[in-house]
């Protein structure tokens, strides 16, 4: 029912029907026999078949670790996993392979690059009020260690940067600016090339958190002109277990190692060990290789499609959101409201009920979306707000969807016995 | 969960403790006062007790959650207050049982009166640590207080 | 045909057959038609296809995000998460699940310690010139960060730790002691519950490497009385992606938090934050969940085996190894030779044919081993061996695959022409 | 891989040069040195490279290692000493587009000579490293010497 909208908003993916019958737990049917909407793919997207099947036919066929490994089933589980590398390299238009380092998540790939940027005494490190919380603790840990000074971009009333300090904030002493490209919570699009440039001209690296972009725009490394930026696997499609550090190779050379263990060394003494350049320098250990491949398989999937056309959809979908939310009583909307601007998260208020009893009453009814601070607490701060539902859709998201979302709020108000 | 489930959780009484809270407020008579948060969620409660000879005089909160949260701060003032602190740390006791239980635990009414409403919410573990909130910060802060060395 | 040797040797497990049908690659036949003989199992092993059976119903029914999700899904997936937590505490028989954090990998869980544990001038961490390189270059980077001093155990002739200096290395200002209980390389099974009292005894904590034991071995926590102690999912029938550290609970709790981001704060502000307790405190970010399902489901099978029914079998294919090896003319096993006293990785060296040729020679012959320093290039230069080549069973090898490598050998030496 | 894969990879010309290498030892007349490993195994190579007027006058060395990447530092010392610098980088050039070709690149015997041998290594990436450890020593080493730039 909630898929068979007569609706055929322009922008939609074509075939979309097809495209939902990719991903095998849209099928799912939930305790009282309610169909699945899931609606918190912005905290983790479904996976394509695949995805799933590239993962079992390497488990089943071509296990094996790799690089170490001579023999046929080490050849060609390594050819998987560096097959992978490449395919995230173009996903990421990056200059060469080497600059795709896998880690565990977008989390270990900031506090990578935490640990091991140089700080000191006198630097200072910029962020914005709107990160997610592995982009501000992070920075806090390393300005704690090093005795850096930690500053950060406020927000405007109306969900955006504020810019207005920029000259002063960014100064000769700033050694990092990091910051989104698409906020999690409020959706907000940062103008990304724009700080990676200020960035620049300070002398100081950029640092760009795209893990809600990834998933639906074009990340085109060469086009920002940044230093650095990660996203992380099972919010594209992939698996959990893998995330994605991408830098310019000198800059990755230049840097010391992270964690010390097998394959980012050259060579190992008691006394002491030289280390390998990037990628295998910062991927010590038996990396997550089959998760690589479920990644590689994933970025494949998002290119067929397009990315030109995913991000249409989830413009025309956010943009029927917005206006189906606006119909609910006592909504509000956190975060721009011109679908044009922003990512497909949508964080609201209800008057008179708590995101938790939201949360709990559209589960009954199937719809699953999200509900506390999303892991932005200081972004709910600077609104005045403890915590907020949030709906967040994707490729695969329907119009019915959004309808099924509308009246389940609407179900909820009354439930609560709200008066409208 | 189904339309019965959610009738389940928020029973009447949870609902009416929810609008009309027993005992909110920070008052000035306290020997102790803690601020606990739900990671999660960032659901908190600051609250503070009152405790003299032996016996709980006050607990008064300040808290910011949902309705589970709400209603288990509003009941345990209703349970706690005026008992002698080993026979309210008894009463923590068989609520902390009850929420832990999965929903296999039949609650004692004779001990837990309204809060016997919680037993629905035992079923979504999601949900537990929204109701053991308010509970969980006044051990500590009874323990604190030291009105119970347990 | 590696598989029907109608040899029945005492202590192999029962059903082998039965059990060999468990693990879908075993039947994967390479170029040329050869059958797989794999003997790689301490790099990796294979995986049963319940592992791999648990991993496709999560992602294809039960797929979200953890811990933050309040639906259904949400609820499934955090269950099976945490299950899976369950699993490994009672697979350790670790005291409390609030004692077991899943990490990326054994090398990360160590990295973890080697960050967290605090070192300073005039202190000094004690190691063993057989570990890991993960063992190893954590430690020395670690040391450098902080100015402590890098002391070692060395082995003696018959591949045994040298503990004759064991008074003067470990002292008052020892502040980890860190040691492998099984070798990667030599195969020897170290004194743990002696050293790990030595440790206390110094006042030091005791970190234990069961990469290697985990999969062989009964590993109780309890019994051995160490404070920290970690595996890899892979090694132990498990998907890669994943990796445990157990420790004490109150040590845990003592450590600083390791990585800044979700999921492991209690509240942030821009400003500060506090933290969690373990186990949540050292899991930043969305965690290897699908990951630790399969790892949960790893263990459990090998419980189900039984570690005493697979360690029985380790050992007595371990034994019809060696004599199998020593017939072959110019073979030396590095390590000791009693089968009851060490692990199944078996590394030799053989006159005249470099460790690259012999797995190559090997490969065309189906039976897939292991060449070069194994991530234990201090272990091989103390024997003055500059690579070798490895042979590793696990429960699914059998004595027809086993004379397939001795029988492969000898192919190798007449493929490079030396005189019998 | 199959046995006739395994004979395509150890060519009886490479067994020959691997058995007795040319050029081996390291030499005194050198003008830099350089240590490479291959981080897998464990192989090394040091080499020495001796150039006089732009042309290669000498290239010693000493290595441990499978018969690969001893027998590619053999037929490295044929092909490049005695030729100007120049020439002999191309010879490099030639031979790492070979290794690199993944068994694709038909290699051209005017220049490569016994090094055509190695076109079967090109199908085993895990060995190409093998191959290719004394010759980028040898690149390395030139460049240190100040007899290439590019
Ligand atoms: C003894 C030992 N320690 C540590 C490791 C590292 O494990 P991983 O590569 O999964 O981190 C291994 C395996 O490679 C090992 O054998
Ligand atoms: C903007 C942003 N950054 C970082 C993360 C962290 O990703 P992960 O939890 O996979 O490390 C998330 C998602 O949780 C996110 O939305």
């Amino acid at each position: 029912m909630t898929t068979s909208s007569g609706l055929r908003l322009p922008g939609l993916l074509p075939e979309l029907e097809v495209v939902r019958k990719d991903f095998p737990i849209l099928e799912r049917v939930l305790a009282g026999g309610q169909p699945l909407v899931y609606l918190d793919s912005a905290n983790t997207s479904q996976k394509p078949q695949v995805v799933i099947d590239a993962m079992v036919d390497h488990l089943e066929r071509h296990n094996a670790n790799i690089a170490r490994a001579m023999h046929q089933l080490g050849a060609e589980s390594t050819a998987a996993f560096e097959e992978a590398r490449d395919k995230v390299a173009r996903f990421l238009n990056a200059r060469s392979r080497n600059e795709v380092i896998f880690t565990k998540n977008a989390t270990e790939a900031l506090n990578l690059l935490a640990r091991t940027i140089e700080l000191g005494p006198g630097d200072n490190v910029v962020i914005t009020e709107m990160e997610h919380h592995s982009n501000i603790v992070s920075w806090q840990l390393a300005c704690e260690r090093s005795g850096a000074e930690l500053r950060w971009f406020g927000l405007t009333d109306d969900g955006q940067l504020d810019l207005s300090n920029a000259d002063q904030l960014v100064d000769d002493n700033t050694k990092v600016v990091a910051f989104t490209w698409v906020s999690n919570m409020l959706g907000t699009i940062n103008p990304v090339a724009d700080l990676a440039a200020r960035a620049k001209a300070a002398g100081a690296v950029s640092v760009i958190d795209a893990s809600q972009a990834a998933p639906q725009l074009v990340v085109d490394v060469q086009a920002v002109v940044c230093d650095f930026l990660v996203f992380t696997g099972h919010k594209v499609c992939g698996p959990t277990g893998i995330g994605v550090l991408w830098g310019r190779e000198e800059l990755l050379n230049e840097l010391p190692p992270f964690h010390g263990g097998g394959e980012m060394i050259e060579t190992v003494t008691m006394a002491r060990s030289t280390y390998a350049k990037a990628p295998h320098r910062f991927e010590a250990g038996t990396p997550p290789i089959v998760e690589a491949v479920g990644l590689g398989a994933a970025v494949e999937y998002l290119g067929h499609l397009g990315l030109d056309a995913v991000h249409a959809h989830e413009q025309a979908i956010t943009g029927y959101a917005l206006e189906g939310l606006a119909t609910v009583p006592g909504l509000t909307v956190l975060g721009p409201t011109d679908a044009t601007q922003r990512g497909g998260a949508i964080s609201f208020e209800l008057d008179g009920v708590h995101p938790h009893d939201i949360a709990q009453v559209l589960d009954s009814r199937g719809v699953a979306v999200r509900a506390g601070h999303h892991c932005a607490k200081p972004a709910h701060a600077r609104y005045g707000v403890q915590s907020s539902t949030r709906m967040s859709s994707y490729l695969y998201t329907t119009p019915g969807e959004i309808d099924a979302l509308v009246e389940a709020l609407e179900y909820t108000r009354s439930y609560f016995k709200l008066g409208s | 969960m189904t339309a019965q489930d959610l009738d389940a959780l928020y029973q009447e009484i949870i609902l009416d403790h929810y609008k009309n809270p027993h005992g909110k407020g920070l008052r000035e008579e306290f020997e102790a006062e803690v601020h606990h948060v739900n990671p999660t969620c960032g659901d908190e409660v600051t609250l503070r007790v009152h405790v003299a000879d032996g016996v709980v005089e006050d607990v008064s909160y300040a808290a910011v959650g949902c309705s589970i949260s709400q209603a288990s701060a509003s009941v345990l003032y209703d349970l706690v207050v005026g008992k002698p602190v080993a026979e309210a740390m008894e009463i923590h006791e068989e609520f902390l049982a009850l929420m832990q239980g999965k929903g296999t635990v039949e609650p004692d009414e004779e001990v837990l009166e309204d809060a016997i409403a919680f037993a629905g919410v035992a079923k979504f573990p999601a949900r537990v640590k929204c109701a053991l909130l308010s509970w969980m910060a006044w051990k500590d802060a009874t323990v604190q207080a030291g009105g119970s060395n347990d």
